[in-house]
């Protein structure tokens, strides 16, 4: 039952960027400043950046709290010891995602972006490389995207690549489920009481309602802006992965027709937000902006160009220019896969998944062991809410 | 208009505060045979702490220790005292520092007046008493309070109605409306600085609701609500007058937080909120206190023993910042603070009928505006020589008590000590030697050997 | 006409006394109360009164000078005035009596304002009438009050000052400065004190040697102070102005230990502390090597040889370290076992935490390969400067658990494993859990205990406090004072504290030490005890109420040839609280200015029909 | 006619505490009865039990000691004089002179309302007790007068004996 203080290691928190969690004099200020760490069980920020500083991986491995921390910023702002509670919870977010993942892969991209920036330019390399290859015959009098990159054959690469994304990432979740739910004691629980918590997933997957509540910025835009972004990635996935072959097409549609208008919107709904956050990192003003990792940085600016190519494909596909055409659809791929796969499993975009998993797990663990709520500094109280 | 050099008076010491430590300081020195003048910016010198209640560790009544010094200050013969009086400017020179004074008009000839108070009880204006943290009230033209030295009235123009009221009580025709601000220029052979310190403002965190509600507390007003000649004779809080039943103690309310600028530890809050803990369980039997706080530093001499009694008493001692205090209705607060020491329900959102802010200790004055005294990042004069605590930066001129950085009335009053010791050797180094008041030396009768 | 004084306390008839009455208008704050024309018209027939006036102002210069000049033609010899109170008067009516050319003793002073008129505003006949019974009271002390003079006593205008410490020396320091000689003395062969054992000196990184040989060369240069290294106060007897006192010392020419006596005017105690010694076992204090304290650990760093960018300690890598605060600190009973000295030391020794830290800081920094643990109940970095400590050990990574003194932290042996110790504590900041570490070094922090000054504390009856240190008068205003008149207290003797603290407290003992010095003879007030020689039976029973040592004393001597017992008063020594006066049998031994004859007095003239029951 | 009795009180305050807090009441204006009288003392302990059996004998209907208590600057004398008054008091009652004429009470620099209840509250017991009986007092008065020498062996004994 008693944790035991590692004093042969500490955990490697500053490589993920936590540099200040020393300076913490456990007062916890920022532990009730937060918003939402009440209704999580109220374990963080002060009791996660206590086991980071006694160097407790295993308890760390097996708390949900950093997901449960949307980043608003108030627990830095008032920390007497300017210690930076938020920074530091980002970073054991950094660390668990390392943890999880069993490639080591998201660990060294964190640690290193140059690792990052290499394996991005690697797959997109390899993206291009592809086309120049393999693309298929170039029309040239007009736009045949479908005959220089066949749809069966694009969509085809994307289930190869959808697959292979869904297989780090279910590994990794069940990872952090085996370390959350204590090992083997995740078998005894009921897959009733899985199935049963199915709905939080989603629910918060898809509205990261929890976010409102956060911060002291009125009526949530952060959280707007991010619903945004999350609609537009959510959007262009489904766009892309299901319904590839009504997205793609030669045929140029009204301005009006679905298929054109939603494409618009997934592109604005990431364009907006990307380019709002990238200025906000710049400016440093707000206490969660004032810390940016390679990571963020890489993340929102593979998001921005993503989104940006996607629209010159379809701009220089609409006005007829072939060639830009399909010049800009390899870079856009070239850019959309390496951020679909080296960000989704490894990078920033896994948190995606992991908080809505959290919250998910949170529910799971508690409908298993109702008497252990209030169990230590875990995140086992009503998040359903 | 500032007088010219044939009108200056010529002190020995000038020392700048009329608190406990410049009075302390000021004994000695005058002690010592030395010509002293106290220049304290209030109608009456003794500081804060003859506004106190009791002191800790020793739960003396603090007005019955402190009159006692207060007294010998004004009777002794090498002793001036000059109340409500502003320092303009000083300026060290080859005869000794020049001090600039402005002496405010009372509005009453001190000469004439006896203190009789007749005035005040004939002035038909109130205002609320700024000595009494805002909660009594004062007349216009007032004695500044009960034990003051002087006891002297003094007019508030800003309140005063000109009614003419006071000039009709006023037994010596004392009163002087048409009073102006006086200039005054002293040459000093030595300064002391002991103009200790004050708080910084309740409201500085907004977050402990402070401008919000009245009942978010100074300990100052606390000290006037516990003093047995307080406003109103009880405990009682301030918005509704209700008896609290459920006190809270917020430590570190404006020390120890470097997102409020103070980043040092005042030093005195953790042994002040014991000791008020302690009198409002006698007064408030059963009163439900708590002391949120994050190391309580009870360093001093029999403080840690007062820090156990208080817990045997029954003061809760809780360790946690307290993060938020947000109005509740009736007037009640709700104090946010993680039970940091707690591994279950440690959160907490505990309501208080009064919630009383350690407010963080700041110096009072600033006399780099008028001086080369030089100050440390954190306001306080700087002491550069470890082998003289209290000299300052600049020859001839000293500090002691909080001037120098927080301190509780022991330390300030060593500290005086050592000022005046410090302020004697420089004279009498300076000036004295020189005279004839070197003393004969007395022949060693034992025979040592000089070490060294 | 004989008024001697001697005389008149002798006589209960006051009919030759020539009392002078004024009573003071306070320009109606008193007369529009009291009707004071009808007072002094009554007081004129109380017995000795010879002159009763009222004036409108009587603290004025005209008002004063009334005074002085009455004693003067109407050849008074005694005065009372009855103004306002006493606390604002007293001492002005004494000079204008001086002026007179009475004795300032011969006076008394009646409240009526403060007292009667203001506080019976709505009672004016009762006030008046008050007014008049307070002032018969008056007039009853006054006919028995005696010429006093203030007490002067021989002074030796020579200071002793007890410890070459920073205390010792820059109380020294001070005195010498201001053309008073001193006589310094240390136990040991040099002087610096405790400042040999310090490093760095919090906050401000001087270091110590060099502050311990400013001070010392600031004493050995200056001539007027005399330094006995190796030498102790042996016998010390006397009081202010004169104590006597023997030291022994390997001084002189001979080099031999050898007594010497003589007489200082004051003695200031700046004998320091000792640190803490833990018992043996305590968190395996000698019972291994790695286990130090803080005072051993500051030795390690100024060491040569403890490593560079790793911390070497017996020929072993100190990549570990755990520092446990207040060992022979806040000891709780029950938990600790008091020391050899019988005490338990629940005080908090006020410096340790800032050393613990300041200490942590430098491994942190010079070897940062070295973890550094630090188990603490709370953290008082109370002092300016101390706080950043606190801060920059955090920043550089020290860890810190907290405990509670119920649950102090367990230090046992590994048996071999990697680290040879290991620590054990509930950490409280990890909500109670159990923390183990192992580590290659365990620093104990250890407070301050009293330092050796027993000769004088026993010959002098020097009190002590609970802790052991010696005790101040006051905790809070007289704070470097002792209860024995002209014996000071400088730095640790006292309590607890650093090296600023330590100057300061240095400081303040010797201005209080120059002030006692300043004169040729020591003055003192007259309010003491003493005895009627006439009347001492030497039953004793005074002695046993005196609680000031050596105030007292019974001596033997020949009263009309013969061999009595008989009090005797040290003035010195003397603080007149009287307790010693209400025991007497035969009413020997009073307190002058306020003699018990004085106040029977009082009682009878409060009690005496003089007016008539209604005036006006 | 204990109506128009009115009491002599005697008040022994303190120079260093209770003086100046019985003038810090006529300071606030505050009234009590001009029955009341002041005597400044250093401090009470240098009263012997018979000065205050001597004062109701002259007529003094009741006193009041206004000591400092904890803030006594002198060491000990608060409690010699509490220890003081358990004896006088059981004196009293041994005698029959009614214990409610004599109060100890700690009063501060600025204990106005403490003062005020204290003098109160002694003047309203006096009121229904009437005049002292002054015979019965000064017989008590010469036997703790007269009490002082057999305890005078225990001290010289206790005290000076070695």
């Amino acid at each position: 039952m008693a944790g035991k203080f590692n004093s042969n290691r500490r955990l490697a928190i500053a490589e993920f960027g936590g540099k200040d969690v020393d300076l913490c004099m456990n007062c916890g200020t920022c532990t009730t400043i937060c918003p939402l760490s009440e209704d999580s069980g109220g374990g963080f920020p002060r009791r996660v950046i206590r086991l980071i500083q006694t160097g407790r991986e295993s308890k760390l491995m097996e708390s949900l709290d950093p997901w449960l921390c949307y980043y608003c910023g108030d627990c830095t702002t008032n920390c007497p010891r300017r210690a930076n509670p938020a920074e530091t919870m980002m970073a054991a977010r950094r660390y668990l995602t390392a943890r999880y993942d069993w490639t080591g892969l998201a660990g060294l991209f964190y640690k290193s972006a140059l690792a990052e920036i290499v394996a991005i330019l690697a797959v997109g390399l390899f993206v291009t490389l592809l086309f120049v290859s393999l693309h298929g015959p170039v029309v040239l009098q007009r736009v045949e995207l479908n005959t220089f990159a066949p749809v069966h054959w694009v969509e085809f690469g994307d289930w190869i690549m959808a697959a292979v994304l869904s297989f780090f990432l279910l590994t990794n979740a069940l990872r952090m489920a085996w370390w959350v739910l204590g090992g083997k004691k995740m078998l005894r629980i009921s897959p009733l009481l899985y199935l049963r918590q199915v709905p939080v997933f989603f629910e918060h997957l898809f509205t990261q309602k929890r976010w409102r509540k956060c911060g002291s910025e009125p009526g949530g835009v952060r959280w707007l802006k991010h619903l945004l972004l999350v609609s537009g990635y959510l959007s262009m996935l489904t766009l892309v992965l299901i319904l590839l072959r009504w997205f793609q097409t030669d045929k140029i549609y009204p301005f009006y027709y679905p298929q054109r208008l939603w494409g618009y919107y997934a592109t604005l709904a990431i364009l907006y937000p990307t380019a709002d956050f990238m200025i906000s990192r710049g400016r440093k003003k707000e206490p969660i902006h004032l810390f940016s990792a390679a990571s963020d940085w890489i993340f929102l600016v593979m998001l921005f160009l993503t989104a940006l190519t996607g629209i010159m494909v379809n701009i220089f596909r609409v006005n007829g220019l072939p060639v830009a055409t399909y010049v800009i659809y390899v870079i856009h791929l070239s850019i959309a896969v390496p951020m679909l796969v080296v960000e989704v499993p490894f990078g920033k975009w896994s948190h995606i998944m992991y908080r809505p998993l959290a919250i998910y797990l949170a529910g799971v663990k508690r409908a298993a062991a109702p008497a252990a709520g209030k169990s230590t500094g875990q995140a086992a109280a009503a998040v359903a809410a | 208009m500032i007088a010219n050099a044939n009108t200056q008076r010529h002190v020995d010491v000038l020392i700048i505060g009329g608190g406990i430590g410049g009075l302390q300081a000021a004994l000695d020195l005058a002690d010592q045979g030395y010509q002293v003048l106290v220049v304290e910016r209030r109608p009456s010198i003794g500081g804060r702490m003859i506004l106190l209640s009791k002191v800790f560790p020793t739960l003396d009544c603090a007005s019955c220790i402190t009159t006692p010094k207060m007294a010998a200050a004004a009777h002794h013969e090498n002793i001036e005292l000059l109340t409500y009086t502003e320092v303009n400017s000083m300026t060290p020179g080859p005869d000794g520092h020049m001090v600039v004074l402005t002496r405010k008009p009372t509005y009453v000839n001190t000469d004439k007046c006896i203190g009789c108070r007749m005035c005040e009880y004939a002035c038909a204006t109130e205002y609320p008493d700024p000595l009494e943290e805002g909660l009594g009230s004062a007349r216009a033209i007032s004695v500044a309070f009960t034990n003051a030295i002087p006891q002297k009235a003094l007019l508030n123009p800003d309140y005063c109605l000109a009614c003419g009221l006071c000039l009709r009580a006023c037994p010596t025709d004392a009163i002087e409306f048409d009073q102006q601000p006086r200039k005054e220029t002293i040459r000093a052979d030595a300064v002391l600085i002991a103009s200790g310190f004050e708080l910084n403002a309740l409201t500085l965190k907004p977050q402990y609701s402070a401008a919000q509600s009245r009942n978010v507390i100074s300990p100052l007003t606390l000290e006037r609500l516990l003093a047995p000649h307080g406003p109103y004779g009880r405990v009682l809080r301030p918005s509704d007058g209700k008896i609290p039943g459920s006190i809270a103690f917020v430590q570190c309310a404006g020390s120890r937080d470097q997102t409020i600028g103070v980043p040092y530890c005042s030093r005195v809050c953790c042994m002040y909120a014991i000791k008020q803990a302690m009198l409002l369980s006698g007064a408030l039997p059963t009163a439900d206190i708590t002391i949120y706080y994050m190391d309580i530093r009870a360093f001093g001499k029999g403080h840690e023993q007062f820090y156990q009694n208080a817990k045997a008493m029954g003061i809760n001692f809780i360790r946690g910042k307290v993060s938020r205090i947000d109005p509740v209705d009736h007037d009640d607060l709700l104090v946010h603070v993680e039970l940091t020491e707690e591994p279950e329900n440690f959160l907490r959102k505990q309501r208080h009928d009064l919630v009383v802010l350690a407010q963080g200790m700041i110096p009072q004055w600033n006399p780099s505006e008028i001086s080369p005294v030089r100050l440390g990042p954190d306001g306080f004069v700087v002491t550069p020589d470890p082998a003289s605590p209290c000299a300052t930066n600049v020859p001839g001129i000293f500090v002691a008590g909080v001037a120098a950085g927080p301190k509780d009335i022991a330390d300030s009053i060593a500290e005086a000590g050592a000022a005046a010791m410090e302020a004697g050797a420089y004279l009498y180094r300076h000036h004295v030697a020189d005279m004839h008041k070197r003393p004969q030396t007395v022949a060693l009768d034992v025979a040592g050997n000089r070490a060294g | 006409m004989d008024t001697s004084p001697e005389k008149i306390s002798d006589s209960s008839d006051s009919g030759k006394l020539r009392v002078g009455v004024y009573i003071c208008r306070c320009g109606g704050n008193i007369s529009d109360v009291v009707n004071t024309e009808h007072v002094a018209g009554i007081c004129r027939r109380i017995p000795g009164v010879a002159v009763s006036k009222v004036h409108t102002f009587l603290c004025s210069d005209p008002g004063q000078q009334t005074i002085s000049d009455d004693i003067r033609r109407e050849n008074l010899d005694r005065v009372v005035v009855a103004s306002c109170s006493p606390f604002l008067h007293e001492l002005t009516f004494r000079g204008a009596v001086q002026r007179g050319k009475m004795n300032q003793y011969l006076y008394e002073h009646v409240n009526i304002r403060e007292q009667c008129s203001w506080a019976h505003k709505h009672d004016p006949h009762g006030a008046t009438a008050k007014a008049i019974a307070l002032i018969s009271a008056a007039v009853g002390k006054v006919s028995r009050s005696v010429p006093l003079e203030k007490i002067r006593l021989p002074n030796h205008r020579r200071a002793l000052v007890v410890g070459g410490g920073p205390a010792g020396m820059k109380a020294a320091a001070d005195l010498a400065a201001c053309g008073i000689p001193v006589l310094l003395l240390e136990r040991s062969d040099r002087l610096g004190g405790k400042l040999h054992t310090l490093n760095r000196l919090f906050p401000t990184a001087d270091a110590a040697v060099e502050l311990a040989h400013k001070l010392a060369s600031q004493v050995m240069s200056h001539p007027l102070v005399e330094i006995l290294l190796k030498s102790q106060v042996v016998k010390v007897s006397g009081f202010i102005g004169n104590f006597e006192v023997a030291i022994r010392g390997d001084f002189g020419p001979s080099g031999r230990t050898t007594d010497v006596r003589t007489t200082v005017g004051v003695m200031v105690m700046a004998t320091g502390y000792r640190p803490y010694v833990p018992a043996d076992g305590e968190f395996m204090y000698r019972r291994h090597p790695a286990v130090v304290t803080t005072v051993d650990f500051n030795d390690l760093l100024t060491r040569r040889d403890c490593g560079e960018g790793t911390l070497m300690f017996d020929g072993r890598p100190i990549r570990s370290i755990a520092f446990i605060h207040c060992v022979g600190s806040r000891q709780v009973d029950g938990v600790h076992t008091p020391g050899p000295d019988g005490r338990l030391h629940a005080y908090g020794s006020r410096v340790c935490c800032t050393t613990v830290l300041h200490q942590a800081l430098q491994v942190r920094r010079r070897f940062p390969g070295t973890r550094v643990y630090d188990l603490h109940q709370d953290i008082r970095t109370y002092g300016r400067g101390h706080e950043e400590y606190y801060t920059d050990a955090a920043r550089a990574g020290v860890v810190f658990f907290r405990y509670h003194s119920a649950e102090p932290p367990r230090v046992t042996g590994t048996n071999g494993a990697k680290s040879p110790l290991r620590v054990s504590v509930k950490d409280y900041l990890s909500w109670g859990e159990e923390m183990n570490m192992e580590v290659d070094m365990v620093v104990l922090a250890v407070g301050m205990t009293p330092g050796p000054c027993e000769t004088i504390v026993e010959q002098l009856k020097l009190p002590r406090g609970e802790d052991g240190f010696l005790q101040e008068i006051h905790p809070k205003l007289r704070p470097v004072e002792i209860s024995v008149n002209g014996v000071l207290l400088a730095g640790t003797a006292q309590a607890p504290m650093n090296i600023q603290e330590t100057l300061a407290a240095a400081g303040a003992a010797a201005v209080k030490a120059r002030a006692m010095l300043s004169k040729e003879q020591v003055e003192l007030n007259p309010y003491v005890a003493e005895v009627d020689t006439r009347l001492c039976e030497g039953s004793g029973a005074c002695l046993a109420q005196c609680d000031y040592a050596g105030a007292l004393t019974m001596t033997q001597t020949r009263r009309d040839g013969h061999a009595v017992r008989m009090a005797l008063v040290n003035p010195g020594l003397c603080v007149g609280c009287g307790a010693c006066v209400a025991v007497c049998p035969t009413r020997a031994i009073n307190l002058n200015g306020w003699r018990l004859d004085q106040y029977d007095a009082m009682v009878d003239g409060l009690v005496r029909d003089i007016a008539p029951s209604a005036v006006n | 006619m204990a109506d128009s009795f009115v009491p002599k009180i005697l008040v022994l305050a303190t120079e260093a505490c209770a003086y100046p807090g019985a003038d810090a009441v006529g300071k606030a204006h505050l009234e009590y009865g001009a029955n009341i009288y002041v005597f400044r003392v250093p401090s009470p302990v240098l009263f012997p039990e018979d000065f205050y059996l001597r004062g109701y004998a002259r007529g003094i209907d009741g006193i009041l000691i206004a000591a400092c208590g904890s803030d006594c600057p002198y060491r000990g004398a608060y409690d010699r004089l509490a220890a003081r008054m358990d004896r006088l008091t059981s004196r009293m009652k041994v005698g029959g002179l009614e214990i409610a004429r004599l109060r100890l009470t700690a009063i501060c620099t600025v204990c106005i309302k403490a003062y005020l209840k204290e003098v109160g509250q002694l003047d309203e017991a006096l009121r229904r007790l009437g005049p002292v009986n002054r015979a019965g007092a000064g017989r008590l008065e010469l036997a703790a007068r007269a009490d002082l020498r057999p305890v005078q062996q225990d001290h010289a004994a206790g005290g000076a004996g070695k």
